[in-house]
């Protein structure tokens, strides 16, 4: 087993990790740039290590960096968490010819899924079922015109590097195709610095369902079953459940044998997820495979038993797996809420700044994977997770209470984060009604909130207002560190201004 | 202790006194039995008769918000005597500011100074947390000054744009 | 289904039936006495009542309160969690005959529980297995040393009302007895106001196992896996788990079977557990049943995925268990620790006072009971349990992994607490192979504790306490508070000496 | 500034000082590449060359106790400048004071003034929280006074009574 893991992340999965090494008795050695050195992945962490200034490009995805600390740490092995290096083929590379490994797949098998066009042409052979499509990128708008006529509007553009929504477009007209194709290039250039973009034909009002994979490096794959991740907005998962309200045992088996062809098909080891976009027919087309953990692996541990991590870590030292599919024993039900730091009341708008009060949920079927703490400034340089909020039931009528129990323990004080959000959907009619698909949230959204003004709680908060008042609130404390958060974000603003 | 006491844009009218650990408590002329416990800072325990109720208290950019349970109100105390608290909404009038709803960099700027705007029509694009948000006109106007060009780093408050 | 639960209890047991009636969408109720004002379990209620001082006979045990709180709210069930009025017949009746629903057994199922002596007379009908000795408290010194002769020593007196060690006496040879006796005798007296005590053959280094059963109303009664509770201090438990390492599914089945037959010979409804005395030939002997709720169901709940509180609420609905024996699913393993407000370092004396810092673990199969949060200040007046840490994992190794990290993350500055003796337990060599008995923790405590002197650490220690002092800590924020604790319990010490 | 720390009974000197948040650290004469960040109040995030350390600052009955992990230190930091912080342990010679180690209630007196006690007699019984507990002689020798009689309530703190 690896005596030293370095962690090459931040945030909730950094700690998530890190709390993995510390049960099977492994050092951590976590990595943080400037703005980070507060994180709580650094104050858990048995060492930490400087690389460099805020942005990512400077620091988390700087692979000569990262493995500088790796050679000084002396750690054998570097965990990339997800995002950020993660599904960097190269990377993969450079730790195994620098001699550290890689815990993930190979990049070989990077390579193959990492490029969505790729990937499509290698599953084609192995048979597995697609959305009707290019399997290359195009490399005109007149080409894209003919494949677009071709398989019939709506069309979808993905970016071949593509991941999170970025560079992708629906187009549901041949007069929007062109300038939908350049905004997808320039988006996907910028985000992944290569500009292909490809066509499939759109599945409207899909599902999204993916399937968790595990592959020792004996040749033993298993699945773990799927995840519902339909609730999405801006292509970007908000919710996800385990196992998925319409996937019954048969489905999930054959589901379950297309991923594990996908992962042999590219010679695929350790923790892999196989996407599928599901119509209302219950087909399902192979989407793409992320070669990586997912945010959302919780509601597997949690209808499965297992820890992925640590799986994941076992088999990267070689450790075959420890059970079979027949021994994988799905039982209950799983949710899990994305809390980010963003005003659902302002357009979803990031809300970086200090955290003055936070009360966090816990009890029965509660699992809280969280990155932030009291008095903890959230950066302004990256992605907004703040934390996971994971609900378990015997049922999904359980989880979905529970977790609207734990929701209302939750309060994250000084910023705004979506948590109203999910209060909204966990008590949304078709939502407990599991009728579910990719445009749901967006559908929900457009709905106009039933805020009832409550007079009585209006009345309540009026006490309230003045006992606080009497009572000396605000405390000078409180608003003085709001003064400070504020500042904070006025230097950060400042430095910028002076690169 | 008279209170003038503002939620969500409504006002009552509070009378609050603590003697021993006891309150007296009327609002809007009715008496409430009221008990209350400071838990921690920012968090109250609040009963009114035998209704229990978790308050927390929030200032957000000089905002004050109290959470009863899992519903946030805007909230302002004026006490008339000391005529402490501070007025606020004068200056929506006139020109509307376009102000910067948090820290970020200006990614686009997608009209000029002159232009016409409706209700709603994006004027920016600012990028923070590995988003994109488009700032758009809160009313229907011209553009009468930009502050910003593509590239810039501003923060929550800053003035991006007049509509007028 | 009720429309509204008064909870008749306070601490971490409130919190948590207060949880499943917030999950199930029926108000709660609470009460309090007047040091538990500022409580967890009042700020999170619908409504709270006062019911007196905080003296547990003026307050928690005072039955006319309870149900007048229940008339006044309109409550139409009480739970009562455990402890206090929960195994208390008189207190079902009360319940019974005011109309209002009592969550657990009958008034009658448990009168012939709640007198260990009884139960035995009624087990030995139902050809139960039993400890030899007597069925009936012993009227006199001289019919003692007969018993305990006839049955031969080591014996053990114990109290036929009693409960968490209580009035229970080990007596080596017969020149102990008569003072064990009377010393058993008048602390029965004290705690329940009832001195009979009762001898039974004593089992050297047994296992203590216990049997959750449920049963509905309507006839049916499963059960759902044992818990080993060996691990006690004084007789009380302090660290449990499930399923019990030596019980195998065909003892299991025997187990079980035996608690429903228990169970059905009293007409038993709702949630209860029968006790296990094992030997090291895994024999198993009825001990008693405990008629309510206990401490450690949390264990239960994840090994079996079931919420045992909202279970007990529907049984006493009138609905009908949702379940059948053959559909409970057993899977992994879960340990719990009960978080003591207690010294170890100083003969586990009791520590109440100010909360000054909360640090509270989260993250993957980590489960958190607690009645405690930052600031509240621990009243003298009660039980000293703050909380209950559970860890889940696939198996028993990950549970301990899980839990040792997690309580290196626990921290509860201003008091003592227990934390440490469960980082002890955890690493111990025995515990880790299971070899487990109700002497175990006595034997452990007995070794002197590997207290190598970390120097390293030491050092460490002494730059921040430097630090601390530059950066202006002790803060007087904090320092304040702890004086504030301090003089509170000295009032109420004054408060004490004034009545 | 220079300070003398003793930590669990051994003594530490230790040269810190602050600049633009940097540290510079000198301990028994070795340097150390110290970098600290206050989390929140009474936890401190430490890093020691690269090493990180979570220190959890405790006080308790007037004592400073500093967590390096889950490891328990008692504290003293002197400034000797300043002559700031306390000495102790000087009381703890000639007779010895039984102290009341907690809040409670005084259930029995095990013995009477005169009489002898080895290391470990038990003096009397306290009762708090549901459980009992016996208070035990700190060493061998006579009582020379008890303070307390059944059913007293104690303060953590209280003198019970004096072995000598």
């Amino acid at each position: 087993m690896f005596k030293k893991i370095l962690i090459a992340n931040r945030g909730e999965i950094a700690v998530r990790v890190l709390r993995a090494c510390q049960e099977m008795g492994i050092a951590a050695v976590t990595v943080y740039s400037d703005v980070d050195r507060a994180s709580l992945h650094v104050r858990k962490s048995d060492e930490a290590y400087p690389i460099g200034p805020a942005a990512a490009s400077e620091s988390y995805l700087n692979i000569a960096k990262i493995l500088e600390v790796a050679r000084r740490s002396g750690a054998d092995a570097i965990h990339p968490g997800y995002g950020f290096l993660s599904e960097n083929a190269k990377f993969a590379q450079a730790c195994a010819d620098a001699g550290v490994k890689f815990i993930g797949p190979t990049a070989s098998a990077m390579n193959a899924m990492g490029s969505k066009t790729k990937a499509r042409q290698a599953m084609e052979k192995a048979g597995v079922p697609f959305v009707p499509g290019t399997s290359r990128g195009v490399e005109s708008v007149e080409e894209a015109e003919q494949v677009a006529a071709s398989i019939g509007y709506p069309v979808m553009l993905k970016a071949a590097a593509g991941g999170g929504g970025k560079g992708m477009r629906l187009v549901r007209a041949a007069t929007d195709l062109k300038s939908a194709l350049e905004s997808a290039r320039s988006e996907a250039e910028r985000s992944f610095a290569d500009s292909e973009v490809y066509i499939e034909k759109a599945i409207l009002n899909p599902r999204h369902i993916e399937m968790q994979v595990l592959a020792d490096e004996h040749g033993n794959t298993v699945y773990l079953g799927e995840r519902e991740c339909s609730l999405q907005r801006r292509h970007q998962k908000v919710l996800e459940e385990a196992p998925s309200p319409i996937v019954d045992p048969e489905m999930r088996r054959r589901m379950g044998e297309v991923a594990v062809r996908v992962a042999q098909a590219a010679n695929y080891t350790n923790a892999g997820t196989v996407e599928f976009l599901v119509d209302q027919q219950k087909n399902f087309y192979f989407l793409e495979m992320n070669t990586r953990l997912q945010v959302e692996h919780p509601v597997t541990e949690l209808i499965t038993g297992l820890d992925l991590v640590h799986l994941q870590i076992r088999i990267a030292a070689g450790e075959p797996l420890p059970f079979t599919q027949d021994e994988v024993l799905i039982r209950g039900h799983a949710i899990e809420c994305r809390i980010y730091a963003e005003d659902p009341d302002n357009n979803y708008f990031p809300s970086p700044g200090k955290i003055t009060l936070l009360l966090a949920p816990s009890g029965p079927g509660i699992r809280r994977d969280s990155g932030m703490y009291e008095g903890w400034n959230v950066p302004i340089d990256y992605d907004p997770l703040l934390a996971k909020l994971i609900g378990y039931g015997s049922d999904r009528e359980q989880a979905i209470a529970r977790l609207t129990r734990a929701l209302g323990e939750y309060f994250v004080g000084g910023i705004k984060t979506n948590i109203s959000l999910f209060r909204r959907i966990l008590r949304d009619e078709n939502f407990r009604l599991a009728k579910l698909d990719t445009g749901f949230l967006d559908q929900m959204l457009k709905q106009p909130e039933d805020k009832a003004v409550d007079s009585n709680a209006a009345g309540v908060a009026a006490v309230a207002a003045g006992i606080f008042a009497v009572l000396g609130a605000p405390s000078p404390a409180s608003s003085a560190s709001g003064e400070q958060a504020s500042s904070k974000w006025k230097s950060a603003g400042r430095r910028d201004l002076l690169r | 202790m008279l209170y003038s006491v503002n939620i969500d844009g409504k006002n009552y009218r509070l009378e609050l006194n603590q003697f021993e650990g006891r309150w007296s408590c009327i609002l809007n002329g009715r008496q409430l039995e009221v008990d209350a416990v400071l838990a921690r800072r920012d968090v109250l325990s609040l009963r009114i008769g035998n209704k229990a109720y978790e308050i927390k208290s929030e200032h957000v950019a000089g905002d004050l918000h109290l959470w009863v349970g899992s519903t946030r109100f805007a909230a302002e105390v004026r006490d008339p005597r000391s005529l402490r608290g501070r007025t606020r909404g004068l200056d929506d009038r006139g020109p509307k500011k376009i102000i910067a709803p948090m820290p970020g960099k200006v990614i686009r700027v997608l009209l000029h100074e002159g232009d016409e705007v409706a209700l709603g029509t994006g004027i920016a694009v600012m990028e923070a947390m590995k988003m994109q948000n488009e700032i758009k006109s809160p009313k229907k106007g011209i553009i009468k000054k930009i502050f910003v060009s593509e590239g810039a780093a501003v923060n929550p408050g800053d003035v991006l744009a007049i509509v007028e």
